[in-house]
């Protein structure tokens, strides 16, 4: 039957905890970005299946060799003080968040466009910022030279950080601007109108949105209530509709509430073995440690959320060369799950009968949540049981990060989630010297093949590279698959029309409360 | 007059020597003895102490007896309720809670009792010395104590964790680092005010060494306070344990305290509410026990007390 | 015919301890005139207070009891009266000075705040009438600029003073009686010779009646007409004061006379303190309980305890001498008779 | 008094400054920066970052820099929270902690005093038994339990109340409670202690000598006395109630000063850390002094001034 | 032979010999940049007390009695001053060089409740001297001593194992003068022993203190303010007032003839335990507030209460002798 429209569009929506900044230029959360979705429209947006769809951007040209995009600025975009949204608002905030001065975290989304790296890497301070590929050719067309082809440009048009902002405001106040509703200027669905800093941020419809006709909502309201257990008390009883990650103690109620919903994510969770260290050096010890664990039990048992057994790397939502495929159905999995007598002949092979001769492991994670530690509880069982002794090693988040980083463990749990939408953003996390092989892995033709997926955009060669170094490094077992993330949530049953981005982004401009 | 019916030697004079001291009938006993006996007769003490002795022999002998370990999972029993097979009922990665209590016992008793010996040695003795001593050296030594009040104890204990390993023994280098600070002030306190008594100006003009007036005359006469104090720092370093343990510092999971227990269970207290309940239950149980005792051997101690 | 103001019958009090029951006031009766002062002297732990505060009625209770007895004032029973009717006549009716003047005043109300609180509650005086009151009383007490006073804290006055204070709060009301439980004990001995010739005045000038408690006999002797001799929670000797001291007949009283040193004496002398100790009050005594210490110790002391009995107009003891002395007497004139 | 005020103002400064500067060190001595994350930032955008917030400078540098803003009164920007500075997070957080804490002192004192009372007067009877059975309990479980148990209890289960955030009086009940649970306790046992001792002395005497009725012997002549060894625990009990405040607004998402208390250090966000410190330390401080000033005034023997006076 | 010390002071036989002592106690400073405000309760106080003698002080409450004996034995560091004791300064000795002296210079205190530990058992507390001082070798040694001890003020070993708090005041006071003896000392301040006790206990601890001073030729120092018993006890007197002796003399001397003003209002309120006697007998009853030792008025000190002041009495009087060993320091005479 078809829902109708409540009287009260009104939507209580929890975000863990204050946000860092609403500027779109600094931040870099994922709840940073779904509110600042909500204030501001980048040249596109995302769908449901996230494909680009006009935004701001009424449509859009790429030349040739998809070296140059034009966009044309739909003539009726507005900020939410009624001036209009131009193509030098754009120029004016992506060469903003290039200026090395703005110490933008996230500039990096702008390499792409030609001298965006030179830009903001310079230190000199004499760069010329005109040179930086972003031009509004008039106030409605806006050109943009890269780099280098991306075929993917699009997708990043619609990241946070390439949202416009409005020049005179963030002058004014440039450290402060996006602190309090006044100065917080949007083009969004949404305008704020409250800020509670640590307690809630209240938006309410934007009249001058070029779309509003299509935006539903009266009003949203952010708690920022960052524990989850008193975030899902409060769920629990009606003071929020929409929730993100219950806690795994809560989902076997919503679920049988029916509010519990989920969709699988583009993030891994896995452990790094330092292959320096004695014993895990061993390739074989590697696999045969990934192959002992039961994946199947974590995600039943321990984390709860619908996550998905890994049996790989790369997760399963990223598209593959074949329309309609994804990587992960092309790669497939390349051990068996819980394989304990595959464990031990392996652990043989490698002279470690039974684990004989192993050293005790350390197994590193950090204490910030519980699941952590109940994941290597249960990992460390299951390796007792092929004869592996581990010892379980907490520490609080910023030492946890030193210690990987300097390479002071033999184990340690890790996550990744993709920047993009492209298995690129997990595969090259493993080339020798890597800013983030924490595993100091190295293997020249893992090396060779993302080399050569880098150099073209033949997706049926990258692909194809990616697998193979995939392989390699499923072979070599630097990382130990656990699961892929999923993106979870608990919804009231009157909650509709909300895009669940899989980065665990949400995109509220179309959602609509239902009787 | 009634003089008639006296007897007849009524008058007689008794013939004493000299008027003797009169001496009470009492069993001469050393201060120990005597308070050991003034304990024994204190009835709350005695069962706080029984529950006190009752708690530590199951947590010696209770595991080993155990059908099952701290650490074994069972993925077929998970967060189920206490039952004949699980006494205490299981946790979310199907381990055996009563266990787990007996094995958290022995460390949560441990932590206790060394937060106690902290607070009597170091916290008694700085306060002592700074009280006794007074003069600059006083406003020094308290000064100290705030500075060290004021420095979130957070950031020394990523400190000592980076410099320590996880363990037991670091827990316990972690709470003497700062767990004698309420003692010290409460200690200062009272020799501030006792040591002006005259039994401590008569020790020095007897030519009492000056440690010697603190230990056997300023500090057996603050036992009250001290004792208090000891009691109810326990239950805080049984917590501060659980939070030390939690960031990284305590014992190694899969063993787990009390306090770990119980801020474990605080998570599943919409769903599994015994898995809180029932280590907070013998948090409980243990402090009114140490409780109890406290009060009695305070009155033990002090022998005006005595019947 | 002399007006008693109060009349105590065969008071006992006793205290429940652990220990056991400890009897500390056995069976005390005595009588207090209008304008009299009566001093009661004994031993430290003899049972003054405890006789003092049973009149008053404010026995620590646990483990304090009055067990039996009447206190009578005016003839109407104090022991009977409902509590709420016993607060009006303390401190109204029967005023009470104790011992320790440091600890008897509450530190931290002023001295004007606790004199006011009497005033407020008995007489109904508010603001500046308690004020004015509280003047004129800490006038007649002779504390100097006493409408300063009022506004300061006990720990501002010296021992003396603070004496002083609590004298004038126990004057607010006009008491028929004041009950002065060791008033100059703590003082010295310039300060204690202020306080006696101050009580002297009040009695003379104001008509109060006074139970002067103290072990001081030279207190007693400038102040009172009176003596009560305390020993083990009896009366063993009572009398005017110069039958006391001239004709003392228990051993008790004369001993504690010839244990102070006298300034007038011109020879050295030893002391001849009571030799031993106050029994435990614990024990039930057998016999008087003044034999273990008793010089004139006799068999029938051993066994019975002596009734108190006039020994001349105004003057009553509890001891068996007396009756030795009478019995002798007996055998002289029934000798006599012999003879004839 | 001046004086007296004067030299423990001096005292605490050097204080705080010693605080201040130790905290300083520690902190950089503890591993991770305000920049550290699992995906590592580029080294370029890293250079940026500390650029921006004078990090690239030497260690000692930024001590002095740091130390004469606040000399001046200023916190810094928050490295985590962008555009905010530490000075906003007191004013804004600091009121709600304060309005909290004061509820909970309040409650802890009036509660807390009132039972210690009560069961002093019924010593050794089942009141005195009961109410000392649960101060005990409440010194052994600590606020965190407690703000769950409440939470699950009257909002959960009851749903009396609202589970959390702060702004209307409804919500400030379960935190406040929680937040007294411990001192309440503490006080209960404190006051019922040293009403025992005051109950024996000669000054309560007095006043029943004088004829007034007991309630004003108690309220008027006991509890003030009573009141004065509690009050040397007021001092680190406060403190106590203001900085152990973070796991109460977390747990109730009250935005108050006290969460940053542990979060800016898990965060490594420095110029909060010391911020919130220096703030607490000072506050701590001058509580100390304040608690001493109140002392004087409960009990007049107590001279903050030479006895020339 | 008897005691001939070759020390410096005036009286090369006495055993004590006391030279401008001075103790001035340090008060909180009115400003922070103030003057430095002092309390002078002992100010410029000499005397000497033979060995075998009893030297009696007396003044009222306040006057600085106790803090002289306090200094004496170095229980206060004193501001000036010289305390010949066996000849030699111990003023200037090191708190080692001390602990011999403090073996024969004893205390007993006024209050014989609070100056006993009433943690510590009575054999603690005598046996705690024969410790320190290594008195004795062995616990059987200890407890002979202990019991010996306890023998010589009248008590007995049962008592031994109990506590203070078992005690009526004339015992404990006696466990206090046990104590005292336990080093064998020559020289014993008495700082009010008799004070806080019951007549005929009073009686007691002095026969006592008399026995034993037979017994050990002992020398006291006796502080009191009760001068009956300070008569009774002491060869010479000394009167204090505010923080200075005024009248010193032997005790006759000063019974019968007392000259300064102070000690005659003292002698006269002392009540006599005799109804007649008091009825005839006046006091002087002191008027006026007794001045603070911080500010004590200038010249003689007693001016503001003294029926007789003199013009000159703004002058300092020295303490002088007027025959016979009887110093006054009063311009009256
Ligand atoms: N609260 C109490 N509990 C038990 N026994 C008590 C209590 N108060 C007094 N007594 C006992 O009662 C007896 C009489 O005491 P009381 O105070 O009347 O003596 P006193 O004659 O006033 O002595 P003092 O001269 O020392 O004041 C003493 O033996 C004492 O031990
Ligand atoms: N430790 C101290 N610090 C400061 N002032 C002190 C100290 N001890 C004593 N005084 C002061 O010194 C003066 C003399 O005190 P002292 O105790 O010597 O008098 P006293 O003659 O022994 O009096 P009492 O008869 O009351 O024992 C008093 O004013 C007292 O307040
Ligand atoms: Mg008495
Ligand atoms: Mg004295």
């Amino acid at each position: 039957a078809a829902k109708t429209m409540s009287k009260k569009q009104e939507l209580i929506y929890n975000s863990y905890g204050e946000p860092e900044t609403l500027d779109p230029a600094l931040s870099t959360g994922v709840p940073e970005a779904t509110l600042e979705m909500v204030c501001f429209e980048g040249l596109v947006r995302l769908d449901d299946n996230n494909l680009p769809v006009p935004g701001i951007a009424e449509r859009w040209d790429a030349s040739e060799d998809l070296m140059v995009y034009t966009f044309y600025l739909r003539k009726d975009a507005k900020w939410q003080d009624g001036k209009p949204v131009t193509a030098k608002d754009f120029e004016y905030s992506w060469k903003r968040v290039l200026n090395p001065e703005t110490a933008s975290q996230y500039a990096y989304m702008l390499y792409y466009i030609k001298n965006g790296e030179a830009y903001n890497t310079d230190e000199t301070g004499k760069f010329d910022p005109n040179t930086v590929g972003v031009k509004a050719l008039d106030d409605y067309t806006l050109e943009v030279t890269l780099e280098a082809p991306t075929p993917y440009f699009l997708q990043v048009a619609a990241f946070q950080t390439l949202y416009p902002v409005r020049k005179d405001i963030v002058e004014a106040n440039p450290d402060s601007w996006a602190t309090k509703p006044e100065t917080y200027i949007g083009n969004g669905p949404f305008k704020m109108v409250g800020w509670d800093h640590n307690s809630q941020i209240t938006f309410v419809k934007n009249e001058n949105y070029w779309d509003k006709e299509n935006v539903k909502l009266d009003k949203l309201i952010v708690t920022l209530v960052d524990n989850n257990q008193t975030a899902v008390t409060m769920f629990n009883t009606g003071h929020i509709d929409l929730l993100d990650s219950p806690p795994s103690e809560n989902i076997d109620g919503l679920k049988a509430a029916g509010k519990y919903f989920v969709q699988p994510g583009v993030s891994s969770y896995y452990y790094i073995c330092n292959v320096a260290e004695p014993g895990v050096d061993n390739p074989l010890v590697r696999r045969a440690l990934a192959m002992a664990i039961n994946r199947k039990i974590i995600v039943e048992e321990v984390t709860k959320g619908g996550q998905i057994p890994a049996m790989s790397f790369v997760p399963g939502e990223l598209i593959d060369a074949e329309p309609g495929t994804t990587f992960r159905e092309v790669g497939g999995d390349f051990f068996k799950d819980y394989d304990v007598e595959g464990a031990k002949k392996l652990l043989a092979e490698a002279g470690y009968p039974n684990g004989k001769g192993l050293p005790t492991f350390e197994i590193l994670y950090n204490t910030e949540s519980v699941g952590h530690q109940n994941i290597a509880l249960a990992i460390q069982s299951w390796w007792a049981a092929i004869g592996v002794k581990s010892q379980l090693v907490g520490q609080e988040w910023g030492v946890y990060l030193q210690t990987r980083d300097e390479m002071n463990y033999q184990i340690s749990r890790a996550g990744w989630g993709a920047d993009y939408l492209d298995p690129m953003t997990f595969m090259d996390l493993h080339v020798t010297g890597g800013g983030n092989n924490d595993a100091g892995y190295s293997n020249p033709n893992y090396d060779a093949f993302i080399k050569i997926a880098k150099m073209t955009d033949d997706q049926k060669i990258r692909m194809f590279a990616m697998h193979e170094a995939e392989r390699i490094l499923m072979e070599d077992m630097p990382i130990i698959p656990i699961y892929f993330y999923t993106d979870s949530w608990a919804a009231q049953p009157y909650v509709e029309g909300i895009i669940y981005n899989p980065f665990g982004s949400r995109d509220f401009k179309f959602a609509w409360i239902s009787e | 007059m009634a003089i008639s019916r006296l007897p007849s030697d009524a008058f007689e004079p008794v013939h004493r020597g000299k008027v003797k001291e009169e001496t009470f009938f009492r069993p001469s006993l050393t201060y120990w003895q005597d308070v050991r006996r003034r304990l024994k007769k204190n009835k709350m003490a005695m069962i706080g102490l029984f529950t006190i002795i009752i708690i530590v022999l199951v947590s010696i002998i209770g595991p080993v007896l155990a059908p099952y370990s701290y650490s074994e999972m069972d993925w077929s029993a998970t967060n189920k309720p206490p039952s004949a097979k699980h006494w205490f009922g299981t946790d979310n990665l199907g381990r055996d809670l009563f266990v787990r209590v007996l094995y958290g016992a022995r460390i949560s008793l441990i932590v206790g009792i060394f937060a106690s010996l902290i607070n009597l040695t170091i916290g008694v003795i700085y306060g002592g010395i700074s009280g006794f001593v007074g003069g600059w050296l006083d406003n020094l030594m308290m000064r100290i104590v705030d500075i060290l009040y004021g420095i979130p104890s957070l950031i020394y204990v990523i400190l000592l964790m980076v410099i320590l390993e996880p363990g037991l023994q670091n827990i316990l280098i972690t709470l003497g680092v700062a767990y004698w600070l309420g003692m010290a002030r409460i200690v200062r306190g009272q020799i501030l005010t006792l040591k002006e008594q005259d039994y401590v100006l008569a020790a020095r003009v007897i030519g009492v060494s000056w440690w010697r007036i603190l230990l056997k005359h300023l500090i057996p006469n603050s036992m009250g306070p001290i004792i208090v104090t000891v009691t109810l720092s326990i239950p805080s370093a049984i917590f501060t344990e659980a939070f030390l343990s939690f960031i990284g510092l305590g014992v190694r999971a899969p063993m787990a305290s009390w306090g770990v227990l119980a801020s474990d269970g605080l998570s599943t207290l919409q769903v599994y509410p015994f898995q809180l309940i029932i280590p907070a239950i013998a948090i409980c149980i243990t402090m009114l026990a140490f409780n109890f005792l406290g009060d009695g051997l305070r009155d033990a101690l002090d022998p005006r007390m005595r019947k | 015919m002399v007006d008693k103001l109060l009349e105590v019958e065969d008071l006992r009090t006793s205290f429940f301890t652990y220990a056991g029951e400890v009897k500390a006031v056995r069976g005390v009766s005595l009588h207090v005139n209008k304008g009299e002062a009566v001093g009661i002297v004994g031993e430290s732990g003899c049972g003054k207070s405890v006789t003092a505060l049973s009149i008053m009625r404010l026995i620590p209770s646990p483990p304090g009891k009055i067990v039996t007895g009447s206190v009578s004032l005016y003839g109407k029973d104090l022991l009977k009266l409902p509590i709420k009717a016993m607060q009006k006549i303390r401190g109204k009716e029967m005023g009470m000075i104790f011992q320790d003047p440091m600890t008897s005043l509450n530190p931290v109300l002023s001295i004007g705040q606790q004199i006011g609180e009497v005033l407020a509650f008995h007489e109904g005086l508010k603001g500046k009438d308690a004020a004015n009151r509280s003047v004129e009383l800490l006038k007649m007490v002779g504390i100097p600029s006493p409408e300063e006073r009022l506004r300061q804290y006990p720990h501002h006055f010296s021992g003396g003073m603070r004496q002083r204070v609590m004298i004038a709060m126990a004057l607010a009301c006009s008491p028929k009686l004041l009950i002065a439980d060791e008033p100059t004990t703590a003082l010295d001995v310039t300060i204690q010779a202020q306080i006696i010739e101050l009580m002297n005045d009040l009695r003379e000038r104001l008509d109060t009646s006074i139970i002067l408690i103290t072990h001081d006999l030279g207190v007693v002797a400038k102040l009172c007409t009176r003596v009560i001799v305390m020993y083990a929670g009896q009366i063993i000797e009572q009398g005017s004061t110069d039958e006391i001291f001239y004709n003392p007949k228990h051993p008790y009283t004369m001993g504690l006379l010839k244990s102070v040193p006298r300034l007038d004496e011109i020879e050295k002398r030893k002391l001849v303190p009571i030799a031993g100790h106050p029994p435990d009050l614990i024990s039930s005594l057998k016999g008087c309980a003044f034999n273990p210490r008793c010089e004139y110790a006799m068999k029938i002391c051993l066994r019975e305890t002596p009734e108190i009995m006039d020994v001349g107009p105004d003057h009553k003891a509890r001891c068996w001498l007396i009756n030795k002395e009478r019995a002798n007497e007996d055998d002289v004139i029934q000798g006599q008779k012999n003879v004839k | 008094m001046k004086r007296y005020i004067f030299t423990r103002i001096l005292l605490g400064i050097l204080v705080v400054f010693i605080i201040a500067t130790v905290t300083f060190f520690l902190m950089r001595a503890i591993p991770g920066g305000p920049f550290s994350a699992e995906k590592k930032v580029p080294e370029a955008i890293k250079k940026n970052l500390e650029a921006k917030y004078k990090l690239d400078q030497p260690v000692w540098r930024q001590y002095l820099d740091y130390m004469s803003n606040v000399i001046r009164g200023d916190f810094g920007p928050s490295f985590k929270y962008k555009g905010r500075t530490v000075n906003d997070f007191i004013l804004e957080g600091f009121p709600i902690s304060a309005v909290l804490g004061c509820i909970s002192i309040f409650i802890s004192i009036g509660i807390g005093i009132i039972i210690g009372i009560v069961s002093a007067l019924n010593q050794n009877k089942w009141l005195d038994y009961v109410t000392m059975f649960f101060a005990i309990l409440g010194v052994s479980i600590p606020s965190f339990i407690i703000a769950s148990i409440l939470m699950y209890v009257f909002a959960f289960k009851l749903r009396w109340l609202p589970p959390a955030m702060w702004g209307k009086p409804s919500q400030a009940i379960l935190p406040a409670i929680s937040l007294s649970g411990f001192s309440t306790a503490f006080f209960a046992r404190m006051m019922r202690s040293s009403m025992l001792e005051v109950l024996q002395q000669d000054y309560i005497r007095t006043a029943r000598a004088k004829g007034l009725p007991e309630y004003l012997v108690i309220c008027r002549h006991a509890v003030k006395n009573g009141l004065i060894p509690v009050i040397t625990y007021l001092g680190p009990l406060i403190a106590g109630i203001l900085t152990g405040s973070f796991v109460v607004e977390n747990i109730f998402a009250i935005p108050g000063l006290g969460k940053y208390y542990v979060s800016s250090i898990t965060n490594r966000d420095y110029t909060t850390i010391l911020g919130v410190t220096i703030f607490y330390s000072v506050l701590l401080v001058s509580m100390n002094i304040l608690v001493d000033i109140a002392y004087a005034i409960v009990d007049p023997r107590i001279k903050l001034v030479d006895k020339k006076e | 032979m008897k005691g001939c010390y070759t020390g410096m002071g005036t009286d090369k036989r006495s055993l004590v010999n006391v030279k401008n002592l001075k103790k001035y106690f340090q008060m909180p400073r009115g400003t922070i940049l103030g003057e430095n405000v002092y309390l002078q309760a002992v100010d410029d106080v000499s005397f000497h007390i033979d060995e075998g003698e009893t030297l009696g002080l007396v003044g009222e409450s306040g006057c600085g009695k106790t803090t002289c004996g306090r200094t004496m034995v170095r229980l206060y560091e004193p501001t000036s001053g010289h305390m010949y004791f066996e000849g030699q300064d111990i003023f200037k000795l090191s708190s080692k060089e001390m602990i011999p002296v403090k073996q024969k210079m004893q205390m007993i205190f006024q209050d014989p409740y609070s100056s006993l530990n009433p943690r510590m058992t009575v054999s603690d507390i005598i046996g705690e001297p024969l410790e320190v001082h290594s008195l004795i070798t062995n616990r059987r040694e200890r407890m002979e001593r202990i019991y010996e001890l306890l023998n010589l003020v009248g008590l007995t070993r049962e008592h031994a194992n109990r506590y203070p708090h078992e005690f009526s005041g004339g015992q404990c006071q006696r466990i206090g003068i046990a104590r005292a003896l336990a080093v064998d000392p020559k020289f014993i301040i008495c700082d009010e022993p008799i004070s806080a006790l019951d007549v005929s206990i009073q009686a007691q601890v002095v026969n006592l203190l008399e026995e034993l001073q037979e017994q050990f030729k002992l020398t006291y120092l006796f502080i009191a303010h009760d001068l009956a018993m300070v008569k009774h006890i002491s060869v010479r007197i000394a009167v204090m007032y505010l923080g200075k002796v005024v009248e010193l003399a032997d005790k006759l001397d000063l019974y019968d003839n007392p000259l300064h003003p102070y000690t005659q209002a003292l002698l006269s309120a002392i009540p006599i335990p005799d109804p007649d006697v008091e009825r005839q007998r006046q006091r002087i009853i002191l008027e006026g507030e007794v001045p603070t030792p911080i500010n004590p008025p200038r010249g003689c000190r007693f001016k503001t209460r003294c029926k007789y002041v003199k013009p000159e009495c703004a002058e300092e009087p020295p303490l002088k002798d007027v025959g016979g060993g009887h110093m006054v320091a009063c311009h009256l005479i």
